[in-house]
């Protein structure tokens, strides 16, 4: 299987104050990997270090091979966008979502490739096919929807250009245990190529769906733990 | 075997020092009617010769008497217009260190500094010329118009946000300026109101022993400013103001806690309002005259040049800005609007490359320092390079 | 009698290179300086000052030219004033005299009495044309104090009663025919405009039913759009209409949009406005017809043309009206004085000789009224035409501004304006 | 309330409204108050007439006196002054947001720098040009319409129908293209557009540059009324920022509607016979004072959602 993701020696924080240590990783072709850590204890710093919003001071991350980002990066979002085209999707903590679109027109934000672009339409069918309580709501503004609602917006608008790596940062924060877990249910039935990383407090959603699980504490990756109970 | 180099961790070596008598009580002295100190000394044994070493841990009270000092000694020697000037600066620079308490410590985004110089010194100069008041009630009649135009203006900042406050006081300066320009008992002299009594006799009037009396009166106001500013920064105050300085959350946080912190800011905009009455009562008297061009944005926009060069929200910001400005606007006439584009310059080069003002230029190369050592030492370290706490200062990233 | 010397030694070294002639033992002397606040970055005023700088200029590099005055040569001090603050006036005539200027010699300022207290304790000879009544007053009220601020025009108000004036002559002469005695008055708000409308207003009264100020239209600069004000033009429907205004570009911009919908019959009287050089150029033909006046013009006559030839020459382009003659007659008084008094320095032997001066210059006749510190106007307040500054009435003819009254000044008749 | 007076009224708000959508698209979405729309205003305005008195003899040589003349004259002036305002966007871009847009104080030091940068340029343009105003040539041509009664002015007419114009090209823009879906995404959410591939440095560019030639097309319409001059753009811009605000900040709607709101309210209170023009000034200032103090947060919160 050929990797997607390497992780060498990462260490990222903010300003000279580190939050994450020396983090070390790979992740193959077809990989679901769950990552399971409290709060607090650097799961959204990773995910926002490799996408370059949060600062990194040290390390090397690799995307199919190739170097991204050197071996520092000031973060401030500044390459963010250049890295989501490469290729590594985004839904992130907190929904990041646009209040006054519609459900439609958010989830065509999504399409920044120029195929994407072009096939947008039946995407954006695929995705509600996907979620089906957002087919009646396609024409409703974003900001109107519940909190399960606005994170099958955000996962959808993920979906909808095809990325190498796929990032979720806790799909079940904040949401009542029947939504979470559909919302998990439809996350773990995508038709997904590249690889996918799913933060996540809560591993009973994780564990027996995900290939491998990984344990964050106090900032350093705590390789892979399996599928045990972790507390 | 690798070779370990220790790097010396320096603390300071170029700072001066006292070595007191170890076996005498530490004597201070206190501000009258308060638990504060004049100066911030801090003792602290030098762990190496175990002698008791003493210093000065804020040396701003220092530089700042040294710089007034040579200011006042300096300025009677200087021309005619240079001591113009001088007072110019002193009006100037109080009100803008009564603004940056606005803005600073209160945090009220208010641009009405102008306007309400403006009518206490508009109200003070009628008091004079149509009513008859003699002259020491103009330093009465200033404060209090001051203080009400101050209440009045402080009601809507706890309701508005920063930027639609801002905007709302910038409508009240310009309603004061078309409503001055409107009144038609002072359509002769163009909205100005002109020969106010004053405290520099008639006969000396820009001259030069008035001069130095008017640049005196400016001087002291100065002062007067420095001290109001002093006083509510480390009085319980300012102490107040600066638990919530960061941001929303942190005003929820002190509301919360229990600190009535839209009271303190209020407090804070009534009394510099007041004192900025007390400008104005002095701009009318000094000049003799008081014009409608005190409320124009170019005005406006002048002063605000003065804060954004010295650094917003800093007391040395203010008055560094303001001899800036004032110096290039009043001293360099003779080039034209070129000084203008110069102040304009200064302005976006400051701006672009220092994050607060001219004054704020060390601390951010110091930050700069420390963030650039801290990453040396990370790269030298096997360890990942945990940060010492002392360096963890707080770096602004978005 | 040391820095003297050397300043000397300095100069005639610099200049040994050079050829010695007249001229540069002329300028190997301390030169006189005349210290020009003249408004450049502000955002009122800066073009009548530049008239006036131009107009200054060109009198000293003809001084100069001649040899200068008492042998040394002349020099301007020109610097940036900012005439609306008291901070802005004092700033600038301090610096003027701390640079050694043995004489002032000002356009105007807006706040006239920070300027006056700052030139007067040095008593040195300040010379403007502010033509404004605060001037008047002021020193009415220490005349010893402001013996040397002379004001070379007249105060604002005899613009009123030229006007009524004006419109009767014109009337009596039967080269127009009012449709009615309506006077329609659109007025600014500053001081200058607000004194002239009331002067035109105590006038009109004065006429017993001559005529009748039927309506007052406030404007406000800036004016963006004169649309409602020429709606109510035409609801007034006057025979008169009076547009008390001083911004050159506004009032072109009103003569562009009234070009549209006139009031037929009206005469329309522009006040001062149009005497800067950008009316014509912006109104674009849209002036034609159009009246306008001032107490303190260049004049038409043999010198008058000259110095409007000379002028463009070195200023090419359309030339302003008021305060280049102005500028230049200044100059002139001032070399005049200094050259009978001999010493630039001794400020009241200066004064005193402006005070009884009698010089023709190009803007009329100098007589200085010892009521007031200021000029004399022809016909409001002497019938001589050669014992002040004539009142000048203009009209845009041809794309040109023509004299047309006083008649012993006037270089042509009035023509009807084409909605007339 | 007749004719006349809408059109007056409809002629000041179209030209508020460009000014004010411009800065408010700026702040919504690239978190900037544009001090130097005013310096773009001025700028456009004198290349329009730079520009188009150069290429007078040649257009006069080309097509002399014809209807093509007129026309030609009328783009070039338009197009100047549109390309000038886009320019002059660029410049505030790579000024007041590249260098800073991601350090501290971001959004006070852009205002800062973009006021630094509004008073050097009116003051250079002073300083170069001179005092003197400059009349552009007349785009809509010399004239009036008789309607209804009443009389419409070519230029009041043109101003109304070209500010609308542009408005719904730019608003079409902003909804149907896929620049305008970005650069909305990013007036609502600049993280989450982040995340979906859309770059704050890239999107900025073009929303400047769009801004600067709507401010662009404003001076060339106002400039058919009045006449160019270095303060020219004073006027507008505190126009369009107090328009801006009152149709609560980054809100496009909103300050459409705020535009013609306080285009009637001037036009009316004109009018009123003991108000009149001097009092217009006044009285539209007490009027967003009074509306911001019963909604802090204008009128634009009525219509759609802002960005917090």
């Amino acid at each position: 299987m050929p990797e997607i993701l390497r992780i060498k020696q990462l260490s990222a924080g903010y300003g000279p104050l580190r939050v994450l240590h020396e983090i070390d990783f790979t992740v193959s072709e077809g990989e679901r990997i769950g990552l399971v850590g409290l709060n607090g204890h650097g799961k959204t710093t990773l995910i926002r270090a490799i996408t370059h919003m949060t600062g990194w001071q040290q390390g090397s991350i690799k995307l199919d091979g190739e170097e991204i980002g050197g071996t520092r990066s000031l973060g401030a979002g500044r390459r963010t966008a250049a890295l989501v085209k490469k290729g590594i999707a985004v839904a992130p903590q907190g929904d990041a979502i646009f209040p006054g679109l519609s459900v439609r027109k958010h989830l065509e934000c999504g399409a920044h490739t120029k195929l994407a672009w072009r096939n947008r339409r039946r995407r954006i069918d695929e995705i509600l096919q996907i979620f089906p309580p957002l087919r009646s709501l396609q024409h409703n503004l974003v900001g109107k929807l519940s909190g399960g609602e606005r994170r099958m917006v955000s996962v959808g608008r993920m979906l909808m250009s095809d990325a190498r790596l796929y990032l979720i940062d806790e799909p079940s924060l904040g949401l009542a245990p029947k939504i979470s877990q559909r919302v998990m249910d439809a996350l773990w039935a995508l038709p997904v190529t590249g690889a996918m990383i799913i933060a996540e407090q809560n591993v009973s959603l994780l564990s027996g769906r995900a290939d491998r699980i990984l344990g964050m504490h106090a900032g350093r990756m705590r390789g892979d733990i399996g599928h045990v109970e972790l507390n | 075997m690798t070779v370990k180099t220790y790097y010396k961790v320096r603390r300071r070596p170029w700072e001066y020092k006292l070595s007191p008598d170890g076996k005498v009580a530490r004597n201070r002295l206190r501000l009258p009617f308060t638990r504060r100190h004049f100066l911030k000394w801090r003792d602290a044994y030098n762990p190496k010769s175990l002698k008791r070493e003493r210093r000065l841990a804020d040396k701003k009270p220092l530089w700042w008497t040294i710089g007034l000092l040579a200011f006042v000694v300096v300025t009677p020697f200087l021309s005619n217009s240079m001591i113009s000037i001088a007072a110019i600066f002193c009006i100037y620079a109080s009100i803008n260190l009564l603004w940056t308490l606005i803005v600073g410590t209160a945090g009220i985004f208010s641009l009405a500094t102008l306007a309400i110089v403006g009518v206490s010194g508009y109200a003070a100069a009628a008091s004079n010329v149509f009513l008859g008041l003699p002259w020491p009630f103009i330093l009465l009649v200033g404060p209090m118009v001051g203080f009400v135009a101050g209440s009045i203006l402080a009601a809507p900042s706890t309701r508005l946000d920063g930027l639609y406050y801002a905007l709302l006081t910038m409508g009240v300066a310009e309603i004061c300026r078309v409503f001055v320009t409107q009144l038609r008992s002072l359509t002769q002299t163009n909205g100005a109101i002109t020969q106010v009594d004053s405290f520099i006799p008639e006969d000396w009037f820009l001259q030069r022993p008035g001069l130095l009396l008017g640049f005196a009166g400016a001087f002291c106001l100065l002062l007067g400013s420095l001290l109001l500013w002093r006083l509510i920064n480390s009085e319980r105050l300012g102490l107040l103001l600066r638990t919530a300085k960061t941001g929303r959350e942190d005003e929820a946080f002190a509301e919360a806690v229990g600190i009535d912190f839209r009271r303190a800011r209020l407090t804070v905009f009534v009394l510099s309002s007041s004192a900025l009455g007390l400008v104005g009562g002095f701009y009318a008297m000094y000049f003799k005259s008081i014009s409608p061009n005190i409320f124009s944005l170019d005005q406006l926009l002048l002063l605000f040049a003065m804060m954004v060069i010295g650094g917003l929200g800093r007391a040395e910001g203010a008055v560094v800005g303001a001899a800036i400005v004032t110096l290039i606007d009043k001293g360099f006439i003779e080039i034209g609007p070129l000084r203008i584009i110069l102040v304009a310059a200064i302005m976006l080069v400051v701006t672009i490359f220092a994050r607060e003002g001219l004054t704020g230029v060390r601390d951010q190369f110091r930050d700069f320092r420390k963030r650039k050592s801290g990453e040396r030492r990370a790269q030298r370290t096997e360890k990942g390079g945990e940060a010492m706490p002392e360096e963890a200062v707080e770096v602004h990233d978005k | 009698m040391f820095k003297q010397s050397r300043r000397l030694f300095l100069r005639s070294s610099a200049a040994m290179g050079v050829a010695l002639s007249v001229a540069s033992a002329a300028a190997a002397l301390e030169p006189i300086v005349i210290g020009i606040p003249a408004a450049q970055s502000g955002p009122v005023g800066v073009a009548d000052h530049q008239d006036w700088t131009n107009g200054a200029m060109m009198a000293i590099e003809e001084l100069n030219a001649n040899g200068g005055v008492l042998g040394r040569p002349l020099e301007a001090k020109i610097i940036d004033l900012d005439m609306l603050s008291p901070e802005g006036n004092v700033a600038g005539f301090q610096s003027l005299i701390e640079a050694g200027a043995h004489a002032i010699a000002s356009a105007f300022t807006i706040i006239p009495q920070p300027a006056m207290d700052t030139a007067a304790p040095s008593g040195i000879p300040y010379v403007h044309g502010n033509t404004s009544t605060v001037n008047v007053d002021l020193y009415k009220g220490d005349p010893h104090k402001y013996r040397n601020v002379f004001q070379l025009d007249v105060a604002e108000k005899w613009y009123g009663s030229g006007f009524v004036r004006f419109m009767s002559d014109l009337k009596a002469s039967g080269q127009w025919k009012p449709k009615n005695n309506k006077v329609h008055i659109v007025q600014g708000q500053i001081s200058y405009t607000q004194l002239i409308s009331q002067a035109t207003q105590e006038a009109v009264a004065q006429t017993d039913g001559e005529w009748e100020v039927v309506s007052i239209t406030d404007i406000q600069f800036p004016v963006q759009d004169w649309a409602p004000v020429i709606r109510a033009l035409q609801e007034t429907d006057a025979g008169a209409i009076m547009i008390d205004h001083w911004v050159a570009a506004e009032l072109a911009a009103f003569a562009q949009q009234y070009a549209y919908d006139p009031v037929p019959g009206a005469l329309v009287y522009l006040q001062y406005g149009p005497s800067q050089p950008e009316f014509l150029d912006l109104a674009a033909g849209a002036g034609e017809g159009m009246v306008w006046g001032t107490v303190y013009g260049v004049y038409a006559d043999e010198s008058g043309t000259a110095f409007r030839e000379k002028y463009k020459d070195k200023y090419p382009g359309t030339m302003g009206m008021v305060y280049t003659g102005g500028g230049y007659d200044a100059v002139n008084i001032l070399a005049d004085a200094w050259e009978s008094v001999g010493d630039p320095s001794n400020f009241d032997a200066v004064g005193d000789y402006i005070r009884n001066i009698e010089y023709r210059g190009i803007n009329g006749f100098y007589k200085i009224d010892p009521e007031t510190n200021s000029g004399i106007s022809y016909p409001n307040m002497v019938d001589d035409p050669e014992a002040g500054q004539a009142h000048l009435f203009f009209q845009v003819q041809d794309d040109e501004h023509r004299i047309i009254a006083p008649s012993p000044f006037a270089e042509t008749d009035f023509r009807l304006a084409p909605w007339m | 309330m007749d004719l006349g007076l809408i059109i007056y009224a409809l002629n000041l708000a179209s030209i508020y409204a460009l000014m004010a959508i411009g800065i408010s698209i700026l702040w919504s979405s690239v978190g900037m108050i544009n001090m130097a729309h005013g310096a773009t205003f001025a700028t456009s305005g004198y290349a329009a007439w730079f520009v188009s008195g150069a290429l007078k003899p040649a257009i006069a040589a080309t097509f002399g006196k014809t209807v093509m003349a007129s026309v030609m004259m009328a783009s070039v002036v338009m197009l100047s002054a549109v390309l000038a305002g886009a320019f002059c966007g660029a410049v505030i871009y790579a000024l007041a947001f590249l260098p800073i847009h991601d350090k501290p104080n971001y959004s006070v030091r852009s205002l800062i720098i973009t006021l630094a940068l509004n008073i050097g340029v009116v003051q250079s343009l002073l300083w170069y040009f001179g005092p003197r105003n400059r009349g552009l040539p007349k785009v809509f041509g010399f004239g009036r319409w008789e309607l209804l009664d009443t009389k419409i002015r070519y230029d009041q007419a043109g101003t109304i129908v070209g500010a609308s114009l542009v408005m719904i090209l730019t608003l079409a823009w902003l909804r149907y293209s896929r620049r305008g879906l970005e650069v909305r995404a990013m007036m609502q959410n600049a993280e989450g557009a982040a995340y979906s591939g859309i770059s704050r440095q890239a999107t900025a560019l073009p929303v400047l540059m769009l801004t600067g030639a709507l401010a662009g097309v404003a001076a060339a319409l106002l400039s058919q009324t009045i006449f160019v001059s270095p303060t020219a753009g004073v006027i507008p811009l505190v126009k369009g920022l107090t328009i801006a605000l009152l149709g609560g900040l980054g809100s496009v709607s909103g300050a459409v509607a705020a535009a013609i709101l306080i285009g009637f309210l001037e036009a009316i209170v004109g009018v009123i016979p003991f108000l009149g023009q001097r009092y217009v000034m006044f009285a539209t200032f007490s009027f967003i004072i009074l509306v911001l103090i019963f909604r802090p947060r204008g009128i634009g919160g009525l219509l759609d959602n802002t960005r917090e």
